[in-house]
């Protein structure tokens, strides 16, 4: 439903800010730990970039990008490294979910295998809130129409 | 129907304002939330789980699971708006 | 191991779920096999968990390995593992019934209907293994969004039904949350042993009242109890038969679940009791849905709308049971929730089977259909009778601790109640029997028809797990003794 | 008077939340409901949020991390703004379902007022049973 429409100042200025988003989004992510931040808020700035781009550019442009099965198998990975990695703990003899047990992996102390447990979940989060905002996006302004483009 | 409906709006409201009475007030230091399991997240957070973020370590360690939870509230979501607007031939 | 198992129930229908979309986008066809495939593993590891909980009592498991007040904490005892083993079982028998359905209904969606089908499992489970209330709220919210988007797939008038469920879910849960936060600023804790344990000295405070008239409502809500069940027929009625089958069959009976839990765990019987008439208001809105939703069903001329309203008056006989507070009502409380999920999966499935001969579910499109397919119907009648209380079957047992229960708590109106509502669904019982065995057909191109007619039963991945629910019913009511005395005696709170 | 305002936070909440359930449950309008249901959640939020306030206290983030002992007083209770962050994406994704469902409803009756969609049924169901 969204029309390509040329106007050059929005296409540039968007260019030109898609990338220190795209960046920020993955510092905000990773900064989680020792600001305000994390997954939700990161994957929210993610996906929103993506969204800029389908509003500056069309969808089309965004689809050769991200398209939508890319976008499927990244809403599923997410969840998967989530639960993944407490799973892991599970294998490695813990309880579900117990990031101490991960030292046995990184040679860490407890404390920061557990950070680093809470980073991984981190970035699962990440990923699969910006796969769901582009893809609710995606399906919210064309009405799900592309789909028979595609196949 | 509007009569019936601003009846159980004026209702509801005045029974959660008749549940704030015995609320602790604004701000209140001493109050049960933030006296009774809360503090061992700020005190042992570094401690035990080496971020200074307690929000952090809160939602992804401490109550890591209730984060999975939402993980997939969200996946739901994105699958269930596939599933809605998709059109199908 | 077998605490493990308690997280295994839960994440395995999770991870499946996503694996399923993975596996959808490149083949088709390997979904069902694996959806059937993991509620398969369900099953097994509630029987392990309930195994488990009757020889070791209640099993603890601390996620992320944090001790209960500070982190979350699975406690599962004899009523999680109970209802925990039904919803496994219905699930996975309404997953082998929906292959036909779900290819005739829903071309080119399977696999997202199963990716959404195996996360309301998940959300079903999660609720009921959890004791913790906000890790509930999440799990109620994770059933509700896939109920909505299931219901809001359906025929007709399904999308504003759905949209209307939305509404008012999201009231109830809502409502729930709020509850959560009085009880969380009162107390300062969300652990539901430690919530039982802290409560007490609480009781006068206007915070835990308050608290606790939310947590009513917006079960209430989420259980289709009488005055809030507005949602309630619209939606079964219009969604796909699958969905209708497992929905009317397992979401009702989880937010009595709920309920149970938040009236006798997180508060203790007597505050249930004795501090507030609650237990009366319940009884009275309890009586008020058995007669009000068999009259209403009486009304209907769609077979599924009646079967709604059937479900609304079961939710009442649930609630009666619960409300007597005495050991014989809460018994047969507990049974009804056992019987009763095998019945609304039988019912609403032989529904389906019709609605995908057929084509419609209305009254008259029953007439003779016991030519065409007798095994289904005999499955339909015997789950009737069932709901009727007639003895052979199972409903008449649980029937039967719930008049008894009424009888000790010296409770006359509520047991005439009851009698009185199995008398009104023999009347709407009785309509679509006498269409499906009695009713000579009336027009004249029937006639010619009836010639004609020719065994057309349903196929046989329907067939099975109708014909188990079935045999379920007959079955089940003779074990009532055993099954009271190995789980349910051991699930009344102290004090009844 | 003392009783308002030591406890304006409540009020406030109350306020906002019936102004968001009053929609909810009276318009007919289905877009409005769902702003009246963003109001409602929007206003539970802001109920826990106010839970965990502490005079004195600032944002949860522990700044001199190589101290042993820290002082829980110093710090605001993050439990309530941990549960609010999983209650927002919960709100959040309701909300795209809701959307979603809209649209669909749009589709297919080319109206949003729950009325006359309740008249485009009616039409349609006489001219079937005669």
């Amino acid at each position: 439903m969204i029309n390509r429409f040329e106007n050059i100042i929005i296409q540039t200025i968007s260019r030109l800010l898609i990338p220190p988003i795209q960046l920020y989004a993955l510092y905000v992510i990773a900064h989680g730990h020792y600001s305000p931040g994390g997954g939700f808020q990161g994957g929210c700035i993610l996906g929103a970039s993506f969204i800029l781009m389908v509003i500056a550019y069309d969808i089309k442009e965004t689809k050769r990008m991200i398209s939508e099965k890319i976008n499927t198998i990244f809403i599923s990975l997410g969840v998967i490294i989530y639960s993944g990695i407490g799973a892991v703990c599970l294998i490695l003899g813990a309880d579900y979910l117990d990031y101490g047990i991960l030292n046995k992996i990184f040679s860490v102390s407890p404390a920061k295998a557990r950070a680093l447990g809470t980073f991984g979940v981190e970035i699962g989060v990440g990923i699969t809130v910006m796969a769901v905002m582009v893809s609710i996006f995606l399906n919210l302004v064309s009405g799900g129409e592309h789909e028979e483009a595609q196949e | 129907m509007k009569f019936f409906a601003l009846i159980a709006v004026i209702v509801t409201g005045l029974l959660l304002i008749y549940g704030t009475m015995d609320m602790p007030d604004w701000g209140a230091t001493d109050s049960p939330p933030n006296t009774h399991v809360s503090p061992r997240y700020i005190e042992k957070s570094i401690e035990e789980t080496a971020t200074p973020n307690v929000v952090t370590s809160l939602l992804a360690d401490y109550r890591g699971y209730d984060t999975l939870g939402e993980t997939t509230v969200i996946f739901t979501a994105g699958i269930v708006c596939i599933l809605l607007l998709r059109r199908y031939r | 191991m077998a605490e493990h198992s308690l997280i295994l129930i839960i994440v395995i229908p999770l991870m499946a779920s996503c694996f399923n979309i993975l596996l959808g986008l490149f083949r088709r066809g390997f979904c069902y096999p694996l959806v059937i495939a993991t509620l398969s593993l369900c099953v097994i590891l509630s029987i392990f968990i309930m195994d488990g909980v009757i020889n070791n009592g209640v099993i603890h498991y601390r996620l992320g390995g944090w001790a209960p007040p500070w982190g979350i904490e699975y406690v599962v005892d004899h009523l999680n593992a109970f209802v925990m083993t039904i919803i496994s079982f219905i699930s996975l028998f309404v997953a082998v019934y929906s292959k036909r359905s779900v290819e005739a209904e829903l071309p080119g969606r399977t696999v997202y209907f199963y990716t959404v089908f195996l996360l309301l499992v998940t959300g079903l489970l999660g609720i009921t293994v959890t004791g913790d209330v906000f890790n509930l709220y999440v799990f109620l919210e994770i059933t509700s969004l896939a109920g909505y988007a299931l219901i809001a797939i359906g025929r007709d008038k399904a999308l504003l039904a759905s949209f209307n469920y939305l509404i008012m879910g999201t009231i109830g849960a809502c409502f729930y949350l709020l509850g959560v936060g009085y009880l969380y600023i009162a107390t300062g804790s969300l652990n539901m042993a430690d919530l039982g344990r802290l409560l007490p000295d609480l009781y006068h405070s206007k915070v835990v009242l308050v608290a606790f008239a939310f947590f009513a409502v917006g079960v209430a809500i989420k259980m289709a109890l009488f005055p809030l069940h507005v949602w309630l027929p619209d939606a079964y009625t219009y969604a796909p038969s699958t969905v209708s089958a497992l929905a009317a069959s397992t979401m009702t009976k989880v937010g009595v679940y709920v309920m149970i839990r938040i009236m006798f765990t997180v508060f203790k019987p007597n505050f249930s009791a004795e501090m507030l008439p609650v237990t009366e208001i319940l009884g009275w809105v309890a009586s008020g849905a058995m007669i009000f939703g068999c009259i209403l069903a009486i009304a209907q001329t769609d077979v599924k709308r009646m079967l709604s309203y059937i479900l609304i008056a079961e939710v009442g006989y649930i609630v009666i049971g619960v409300s007597v507070t005495n050991r014989m009502g809460f018994t047969g409380a507990l049974l009804h929730i056992l019987f009763d999920a095998f019945m609304m999966a039988c019912l609403f499935m032989v529904a389906g089977v019709v609605m995908h001969k057929t084509g419609k579910t209305s009254i008259h499109g029953f007439r003779q259909l016991h030519r065409r397919m007798p095994i289904t119907m005999a499955a339909f009648t015997i789950a009737a009778l069932s709901v009727i209380g007639v003895p052979p079957t199972a409903g008449f047992f649980s029937k039967w601790y719930l008049v008894l229960g009424a009888i000790y708590a010296r409770k006359w109106i509520f047991a005439g109640m009851l009698l009185l509502s199995s008398l009104l669904a023999v009347v709407a019982f009785f309509r679509v029997i006498e269409n499906i065995y009695f009713a000579p057909s009336c027009h004249a191109h029937d006639r010619v028809g009836q010639e004609g007619i020719v065994r057309d039963e349903a196929p046989l991945s329907m067939l099975v797990p109708l014909l188990t629910m079935a045999a379920g019913i007959l079955i089940l009511g003779f074990f009532s003794g055993k099954i009271v005395s190995a789980v349910i005696q051991f699930t009344v709170p102290e004090g009844f | 008077m003392d009783f308002i305002i030591s406890k304006f936070n409540y009020w406030i909440y109350i306020v906002l939340m019936m102004i968001g359930f009053y929609a909810m449950i009276s318009k007919s309008n289905l877009v409005k409901k769902l702003v009246g249901m963003n109001i409602f959640q929007t206003a539970i939020i802001l109920f826990f949020i106010s839970i965990g306030s502490k005079k004195g206290a600032t944002i949860p983030i522990i700044q001199d991390s190589h101290v042993d002992a820290v002082n829980s007083a110093l710090y605001m209770n993050p439990l309530p703004h941990v549960l609010m962050l999983t209650a927002i994406v919960v709100m959040v994704s309701t909300f795209g379902v809701a959307v979603a469902l809209l649209i669909m409803i749009y589709r297919k009756y080319k109206t949003l007022e729950e009325d006359e969609i309740l008249q485009i049924l009616r039409n349609e169901k006489w001219p079937n049973t005669h």
